[in-house]
């Protein structure tokens, strides 16, 4: 790094507002959307199997090859995005929903509330989420669902103090304190006046959120911990075929990279979004 | 690459030579928790118990009894068993074996909760009946008794150390004390156990001085540890790894006398409808599983008892002519759905399916059946539980479906079943099976000391229960060791690895 | 001019206030009360993380004393040995203190699996994995640190997309997926480092069985780090005292360390306690991949075996180890941040109420 | 402080045998980014500084003076860049200059000092170490001393003569800039401009974070350094009374061109460009209370919404076609060193000269409120305490104070002496600890926010309008959304049915749209797209939707320029007459109280300490604080 960086003049740049990088993100992001809505109905016997294939190289019929099973891959990756977004995605609504009603709560209305939802938010920010959903999944007796309810508890601290610390920075705006001094209600002046004011960032939060829960969902499926064994999840599929390096090795790849890929593209996605937002505002 | 030969017991394996090795090491694909067998029982324990300790007598490779601490044995009456001790053999720390050893470990083998303490249950008193000479009596004539104080379910420790450390034996700080080939410098659960050849052993001298044995869980860095030199070798490699091993190493599968097979509780609905049971064993394409899931490293099963367990009783052809008139119940869709049609539940019915977590290969074959069902009308929801679980469940009448996959700590078929076949097991009888004919060959197999008519007992109790598929079998299992090319392993057989195995490894003639 | 006035909030404020010399800033940098509210804010944190930790045994499905015996046979003897040990008879309350005072005295009760101390258990792996963190940590800080700078420098610019881009593949990459391509590179095809491991040599051996699995471990944080100080670094570029100080001249190296990362090192800090988390969980999957002895082995099979006391004495390790990190972090910022020293006489006020 | 520019030494204002320190011709700076880019900002502006001159920038807000001052330095904000034009520092041309060379000219040619005292100082930085890193290394004091200790005991010396030099003491070296008050701050500010000493201080707007006392304290020391260490000086500041008594000359910029330039004298006196003249006849006079304020129709025109001409065209009243054709270009020097860049300036030579165009003032009402009834507003002995323990501050103390119906009531006091809080007191926004408060009849709960009932009945009898502009409109929200909830919540909108209700309310917005000054379309209009002067109009808009009684104004007009400024004010005096409301308005510049108010209240530290008839407080103040205020403001 040179100190040259900082001397340089500024203000050459242009920016667009979609680099051509954003752009195959959201093109991308839509194919998974559209893996994970039908990708299901496009292949209907994504899990047919067929044990005298086996695992077999890709080629022929199975674009990527098949797994010891012999399903084949390429139809188990499609029809696998259902299961690992769902998943995903539910822990980011569910966190943003959380985050929403208890930031707004907190930093609209302060006081007690605020005191303890701020203490709350603290404590669970400091857990290591992936640690205490192994255990509690684990100890509790698995179950997807109850991995991905204690993921939501765990993730939605971040959208707390996000949406408070927005809400901060609105609550003492003249508009607000208007809103208020024309006798307004406090749930219409923190539903319709401050919320919708505050919305852009949780949107662009709930993104990184996704991104970051496809990776600990996965990880968790990787252990075991995940959805039932079978199931077409990508986590569950890196675990089990990444023995097949011998007999088919795209087995293990292609579900690895459909991980990684779409983790990629919603933090791409929902870091763009962040600058977009951030931008608008100042 | 050229691969051995599947069975490697025909002896035309290669010899190795007598270059001393400084140090090998190999992976074991899981760690161990505890060095200890009776808390621990799982086989990778055995693997490296049987090189510390021994029992009273030794099983060949070939899966013959052989003198062990104990230099002779008799059986005055069909109650009675007499063990000489070996003098002069010595623990690794310098003490000799005594009864008083011998006893100590008997006694906490068949203490309660010790994982061996079904193997002694028949057990009325063990006794020293002289200075070396230790006398067991057992409460009912069993002649499979003879097989107990083996390695599988007896390991001899001092009475001192097994004092000392009560309920912390096998631990990271306590380790192992035993007479063996080999004693333990170290133990680290999810790391290694590192062995040192033991000077006073009584046996000859083994090649290898230091033995690591080293825990790599996952698969990938398990390869790229061989490839880099990093390790020698690999023992139980599973079996959809071991082909991309045989690029760098010699991979040698032999069976190992385990069974996969699936259970079927007799007595309750669905699967007291002997049609039920049929339609299963049509639907499920265990050559398919064979060679899809296990590559081709197993053999479809029959029956319960691998054909390398009738060693000591049947010769080869006996157990071949025995097995090839069992029912096949090749697989056939068409025939499953006609069985089905003529049991009482037409319609199709739901039932979960557990495996243990070590086991993937039970799981993929649960999903192969599930996917047969289907076409039933058969909904078979399958779920992955821990091994401990799946132990724990491991009762009759708890699940009406249940996998059992068991590996024989002895060379003896009555193991399997006098356990499994037999109404009066009513702890391990899994399916309820009551079967007079076979219930009255397996009685008299236990009081029978010619060893060919007890085999004809037990083969014939084996042949009269097959029709009515307690139990449908569905593979008997290999193992698959990897050992870098300039080593190997001499004599590798079924019963290669249930003794001091790492004696025979030597280096490349 | 208008003398009569009190000189308020003017600058020639003619009483001279003593100037406490540079010893006794540091000394009042962080007063005992400061440090005192803080100890006593950690162990508040602590108490409720242990309470947790103690309500895990509750949460497995059915009997304690049937989870406490693990997949023993739970004749009824057993059974009650086991409730005598754990005091399941007695109210919850006065289990959890018993529990919490033995765990205070380093008795963490016995494997369930193994029968061995759990304190002696956690013992050994706690040095590896805290070498390991701490390693991760180091890779995390010497590449996130540093690329993170650079493209809050060069914001927008190719080269900070570039280090963004790398910071987000970085982070959406699962560390078993990252494990492995790194093992097969380095290991494999170059032969650098070894594969698995702790090695059995000193301590260099050690740390060359430890540089793959740190970098690995470190790459997920690496992101993050990277996010955190360019994020950062944009905020104090834009900031007028950055501005003012480029404007009389101060010699750009200056303004770039005194000046720009200067006021990063709070936001950056604030981070760490995050990334501790993030390292933690992070070690269940390094360890796994490479095959090291540490907690995160441990915490995995004690989990998947229902080893119930390893898991609550490796939790109750973890907590602790989080509310010191954010205890240090915290008695870190009024350091690094004198506008976050706790003022007890703040001129500003202090005129007030003259 | 008229005495300043009469203290000026005309020999130097010449430019000498150096020629000028600064010389800026035909400055274009344009925006690269943005929708529409690129969009020009500056267009065209000269400046000059010869040495030991100082020399005023005024304009109004967006006109380009901070733009200007930072391509002179070098450092353009992100997303701006110099498209043509020279910038010559003592002779020699800097545009192109490759970076390092330039930032090597920082500090030494040229210096900046900025506006806001609170974010020019690094925060974890002391005081003394922020000065210590401007000063040249080849200073003879530093470069003398030897070894580690040496120099650091040079650089503390040096340091401390610094501060001394700003009229600080040593100590404060080891400060932090938080533990310093604004005033000392900007104090801090200046010593570390100066450190390296260069030839010409630009100062953008250096007092206006500050309050009235600690202004003047700057600005004295300001001119005192520039005098005796005979640099050149720029005084960035949109008040024109600053500029006129503080500098040499004067250059007055709109939307990016200069468009006047003179000695301040002359300007001040005769301003020969029709907006300089609006400009000055638009600014409140504290002596004389006029009809109505004159004001510049019209607002400042945003970059890329102003024409090829004169950007002043659209709101001159003097406009030709051929201003609207012609580029705003400064003419050549007159003989007074005056330059004017209005093209039709010969035409306009002869009008009379500005100030005297106001003269038809106003005697102030001397009448004593009518006492019929309940006052619109009252308070009576309130406390407000903030904090606890040692934290406690009391920001108001024993208030009472009463608005009469109908009149207007200015608050007046320095920066937190508690006005705000009053005002937020009064509408419910804030709470008080003891003390009665009554609005319009209603009593209010110390203690605790009106709730329920009672704040429907608070918000039916006052309104309050706030002083940003810019936040005090929801940005997500257009106008017509805006009123029409401040209608329905004061439940004027009674019709039945959505569609009867959707045209009563179309209506009544178009209604407060017509009485605020803004055409209906408005209506559809999102607060982005507005001025802040029309931004404050709708807020006013807002607050009348409710019919008050009393309107509370909160320095509603401090954000904005001069010209909006006087339009604002007139509307407020207009509706006052209109709708009979009261207002208390709340502001520091006494000229807008003289201008609109009946009574004024003057605060201190929170109490109220002079009360009474606007005139007879403004003519003869008893309290020292109004005193200095009027003295100021001269
Ligand atoms: N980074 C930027 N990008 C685009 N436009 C800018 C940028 N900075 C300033 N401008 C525009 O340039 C014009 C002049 O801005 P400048 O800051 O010079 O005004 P000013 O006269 O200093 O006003 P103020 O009195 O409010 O400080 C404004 O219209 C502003 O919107
Ligand atoms: N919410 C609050 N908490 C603590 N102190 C406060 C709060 N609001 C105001 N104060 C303090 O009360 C005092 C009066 O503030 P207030 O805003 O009323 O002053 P003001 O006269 O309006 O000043 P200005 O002219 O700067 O607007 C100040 O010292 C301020 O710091
Ligand atoms: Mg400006
Ligand atoms: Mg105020």
């Amino acid at each position: 790094m040179t100190t040259d960086t900082l001397t340089e003049a500024p203000g050459r740049r242009r920016r667009r507002r979609f680099s051509p990088l954003t752009l195959v993100c959201a093109a991308v992001a839509l194919l998974l959307a559209v893996a994970a809505i039908a990708g299901q109905w496009i292949f209907p016997d994504y899990g047919a199997q067929d044990l005298l294939t086996g695992a077999a190289m890709p080629g022929g019929a199975h674009l990527l090859g098949t797994d010891e099973l012999g399903r084949d891959i390429a139809q188990m990756v499609v029809a696998g995005a259902r299961s690992t977004l769902a998943g995903a995605a539910l822990v980011a609504l569910g966190s943003m929903v959380i985050g929403n009603v208890l930031g707004l709560a907190a930093g609209y209305l302060g006081g007690l509330t605020d005191v303890l939802v701020r203490r709350w938010a603290d404590l669970l920010l400091a857990l290591p989420a992936l640690l205490v959903t192994l255990v509690v999944a684990g100890i509790g007796g698995g179950g997807y669902l109850l991995a991905v309810a204690v993921l939501v508890v765990l993730t939605s601290p971040g959208d707390v103090r996000l949406v408070r610390s927005a809400v901060l920075e609105q609550r003492h705006r003249a508009y607000v304190e208007a809103a208020e001094t024309l006798g307004l209600s406090r749930t219409t002046v923190m539903v319709r006046h401050i919320w919708p004011n505050v919305l852009p960032v949780v949107v662009a939060n709930t993104m990184l959120n996704f991104a970051g829960a496809i990776v600990a969902l996965s990880s968790l499926s990787f252990l075991g911990l995940g959805v039932l064994p079978g199931a077409p999840d990508w986590g569950r599929m890196l675990a089990e075929n990444r023995t097949l390096l011998y007999d088919n090795p795209s087995a293990a790849l292609a579900p690895a990279l459909a991980i990684v890929v779409s983790a990629v593209v919603l933090n791409l996605l929902g870091d763009r979004l962040f600058e977009i937002f951030s931008d608008r505002r100042s | 690459s050229p691969q051995r030969k599947d069975d490697g017991a025909d002896g035309t394996a290669a010899r190795g030579t007598d270059t001393p090795v400084d140090k090998l090491t190999l992976a074991l694909p899981s760690s161990l928790s505890s060095l200890d067998i009776s808390r621990e029982a799982g086989i990778l324990n055995y693997l490296v118990a049987a090189l510390v300790q021994e029992s009273l007598l030794a099983v060949s490779p070939t899966g013959e009894l052989e003198p062990g601490l104990a230099t002779s044995w008799k059986q005055p009456d069909a109650k009675t068993y007499v063990y000489t001790l070996r003098s002069g053999a010595t623990f690794s720390d310098g003490a000799e074996v005594t009864t008083d050893d011998v006893i100590a470990s008997i006694e906490a083998a068949r203490a309660e909760g010790s994982a061996l303490a079904y193997a002694w249950a028949n057990v009325a008193s063990v006794k020293a009946t002289g200075d070396r000479e230790i006398t067991i009596r057992l409460k009912t004539a069993d002649a499979a008794f003879a097989w107990t104080p083996t390695p599988g379910t007896l390991l001899i420790s001092s009475k001192a150390f097994l004092a000392e450390n009560k309920g912390k034996v096998g631990t990271a700080k306590t380790l192992l004390l035993g007479t063996g080939a080999y004693k333990v410098t170290s133990f680290v659960p999810d790391d290694h156990v590192q062995l040192e050849r033991n000077g006073d052993w009584w046996g000859d001298t083994p090649s290898v001085r230091t033995l690591k044995l080293s825990f790599i869980p996952d698969a990938g860095t398990r390869l790229v540890a061989m490839k880099s030199g990093s390790v020698d070798g690999a023992l139980n490699l599973p079996s959809d790894e071991a082909r991309s091993w045989e690029s760098t190493a010699e991979v040698t599968y032999t069976g190992d006398r385990s069974v996969v097979a699936l259970a079927f509780d007799t007595a309750k609905a669905p699967f007291d409808d002997v049609h039920v049971r049929r339609a299963f064993a049509y639907a499920a394409d265990r050559s398919g599983m064979v060679r899809g899931i296990l590559h081709g490293k197993a053999e479809v099963a029959s029956t319960l008892v691998s054909p390398q367990m009738w060693g000591a009783l049947l010769d080869e052809s006996k157990v071949k002519r025995g097995y090839a008139a069992l029912p096949a119940f090749d697989h056939s869709i068409k025939a499953a759905k006609a069985e089905l049609a003529k049991s009482r539940h037409k319609d199709g019915f739901s039932l979960d399916l557990s495996y243990p977590n070590s086991g993937p290969q039970l799981g993929k074959a649960a999903l192969a059946l599930a996917d047969a069902l289907k076409e039933l009308g058969i909904t078979l929801k399958v779920k992955e539980v821990t091994l401990e679980q799946w132990i724990a469940d491991l009762v009759p009448g708890k699940k009406p479906l249940q996998f059992l996959w068991y590996f024989p700590v002895t060379g003896d078929p009555a193991e399997l079943t006098d356990s499994y076949l037999a109404s009066a097991a009513s702890a391990t009888n899994l399916p309820h099976y009551e079967n007079s004919d076979v219930d009255d060959a397996l009685a008299r197999a236990k009081t029978e000391t010619g060893k060919a008519e007890r085999g004809r007992l037990l083969l014939g109790a084996l042949q009269d229960a097959a029709p009515d598929l307690p139990y449908l079998p569905l593979w008997w299992a290999q193992t698959a060791t990897a050992l870098a090319k300039e080593y190997v392993l001499e004599e590798p057989g079924a019963f290669a690895l249930v003794g001091p195995w790492a004696t025979r490894v030597k280096k490349t003639a | 001019m208008t003398a009569e006035l009190p000189a308020t909030g003017a600058p020639f404020g003619g009483r001279p206030v003593p100037v406490p010399r540079l010893r006794e800033r540091l000394g009042t940098a962080l007063p005992w009360r400061y440090v005192a509210r803080r100890l006593a804010g950690t162990a508040a944190l602590l108490a409720v993380l242990s309470v947790a930790v103690f309500a895990l045994v509750r949460l497995a499905p059915g009997d304690p004393a049937r989870t406490l015996l693990g997949a023993r046979s739970a004749t009824p003897d057993a059974l009650a040995a086991v409730r005598a040990r754990y005091r399941l008879d007695e109210p919850l309350a006065a289990q959890y203190g018993h529990w919490l005072l033995d765990a205070v005295h380093g008795d963490l009760g016995v494997s369930i699996r193994t029968g061995a101390d759990v304190t002696a258990v956690l013992g050994d792996r706690f040095a590896l994995t805290v070498q390991l963190v701490l390693l991760g940590f180091a890779v995390a800080l010497l590449v996130g640190l540093p690329l993170g700078v650079l493209a809050g420098l060069r914001a927008r610019r190719a080269s900070d997309r570039v280090a963004q881009s790398l910071g987000v593949v970085a982070l959406s990459t699962p560390a078993f997926a990252g494990g492995l391509l790194l093992i097969y590179v380095f290991s494999l095809l170059l032969g650098w480092f070894p594969a698995y491991g702790t090695g059995d040599g000193g301590a260099g051996d050690r740390l060359l069985h430890l540089i793959l699995p740190a970098v690995t471990l470190g790459l997920a944080v690496t992101g993050v780090l990277l996010k955190l100080t360019r994020a950062a670094v944009i905020r104090e570029l834009d900031r007028e005292h950055v501005t003012f100080a480029r404007a009389r001249g101060v010699p750009t190296r200056t303004v770039l360390t005194r000046y720009v990362l200067r006021g990063t090192v709070v936001p950056v800090t604030t981070g760490i306690g995050l990334v501790l988390a993030y390292l933690l969980a992070g070690t269940v999957m390094v360890e796994q991949v490479y095959a090291l002895p540490g907690l995160g082995q441990l915490l995995v099979s004690s989990v998947t075996f229902r080893d119930v006391p390893v898991v609550q004495a490796e939790a109750l390790l973890i907590a602790a180890l989080i509310c010191l990190a954010n205890l240090v972090t915290d008695l870190l910022h009024p350091l690094a941040d004198p506008r976050l020293r706790p003022a007890p006489t703040a001129p500003h006020r202090a005129k007030r109420q003259a | 402080m008229a005495q300043l520019s009469e203290a000026t030494d005309p020999g130097r204002t010449d430019a000498g045998e150096r020629g000028p320190l600064l010389d800026v011709r035909g400055l274009r700076v344009i925006a690269t980014a943005g929708p529409g880019a690129p969009v020009t900002l500056l267009d065209g502006v000269d400046l000059r500084v010869g040495p030991g001159e100082s020399v005023a920038v005024v304009g109004e807000s967006g006109s380009g003076k901070s733009l200007t001052t930072r391509a002179v330095v070098g450092l353009l904000p992100e997303g701006t860049a110099v498209a043509g034009g020279s910038v010559r520092l003592g002779g020699e041309e800097v545009l192109h200059l490759p970076e390092r060379a330039r930032h090597a000219l920082r500090g030494r040619r040229v210096t900046l000092l900025m506006q806001d005292p609170f974010t020019m100082l690094h925060p974890q930085l002391t005081c003394g170490r922020q000065i210590a890193d401007g000063l040249r290394p080849d200073l003879p004091a530093l470069a003398a001393a030897t070894g580690r200790r040496a120099r650091s005991a040079a650089r503390r010396a040096e340091v401390a003569a610094r501060l001394a030099e700003v009229g600080l003491g040593p100590e404060t070296a080891d400060r932090y800039p938080h533990e310093l008050s604004g005033g000392m701050r900007q104090r801090v500010a200046a010593a570390a401009a100066l450190a390296g000493d260069p030839e010409l201080l630009i100062a953008d707007e250096p007092t206006t974070a500050l309050d009235a006392a600690n202004q003047q304290a700057v600005l004295d020391l300001l001119r005192g350094l520039q005098r005796d260490r005979g640099m050149g000086l720029v005084l960035i500041t949109h008040d024109l009374r600053v500029a006129f008594s503080s500098c040499d000359r004067v250059y007055v910029l709109y939307a990016g061109s200069v468009l006047e330039q003179g000695r301040s004298a002359d300007l001040g006196k005769n301003p020969q460009h029709p907006y300089t003249q609006g400009l000055l006849l638009a600014e409140p006079s504290v002596r004389e209370r006029y009809e109505r304020l004159p004001v510049i129709p019209g607002s400042v025109p945003a970059p890329g919404g102003r024409g090829p001409g004169c950007p002043f065209a659209d709101r001159c009243a003097h406009a030709a076609p051929v201003c609207r054709t012609t580029p705003a270009r400064l003419w050549p020097e007159e003989p007074d060193g005056r330059q004017n860049a209005c093209v039709r300036a010969a035409d306009l030579g002869d009008r009379p000269a500005a100030p005297r165009l106001r003269a038809t003032t106003l005697p102030q009402e001397r009448t004593s409120a009518p006492t019929d009834d309940t006052p619109a507003l009252r308070f009576q002995g309130v406390h407000r305490v903030f904090g606890s323990g040692a934290q406690r501050h009391t920001a108001v103390r024993d208030v009472s104070l009463s608005v009469a119906r109908g009149r207007v009531t200015a608050l007046v006091g320095e920066s937190g002496s508690g006005k705000t809080t009053l005002a937020r007191i009064a509408v419910g926004l804030e709470t008080f600890s003891a003390g009665a408060v009554e609005v319009g009849g209603v009593p209010l709960a110390p203690g605790r926010r009106p709730a329920g009932a009672a704040r429907a009945a608070l918000a039916a009898r006052t309104q309050i309008v706030f002083q940003d502009p810019y936040s005090s409109l929801n940005p997500l929200r257009n106008v017509g959304a805006t009123l029409r909830e401040a209608l329905s919540a004061a439940g004027r909108l009674d019709a039945t049915g959505r569609r009867a209700r959707a045209g009563q309310a179309a209506a009544l917005v178009a209604e407060l749209l017509g009485q605020v000054g803004l055409p209906g379309h408005y209506a559809d209009r999102r607060p982005g797209v507005l001025s802040g002067g029309e931004r404050q109009r709708v807020a006013v808009a807002r607050a009348l939707a409710v019919r008050p009684e009393l309107l509370i104004c909160d320095e509603a007009v401090a954000a904005l320029d001069v010209s909006v400024q006087a339009q604002l004010l007139n509307l407020l005096a207009d509706l006052r007459r209109t709708e009979g409301f009261a207002v208390l308005f709340i502001t520091h510049d006494l000229g807008v109280v003289r201008q609109i108010a009946d009574d004024v209240a003057v605060m201190y530290r929170g109490e109220l300490v002079e009360r009474g008839p606007a005139a007879e407080v403004l003519d003869r103040p008893r309290h020292a604080w109004t005193r200095r205020m009027l003295a100021a403001a001269d």
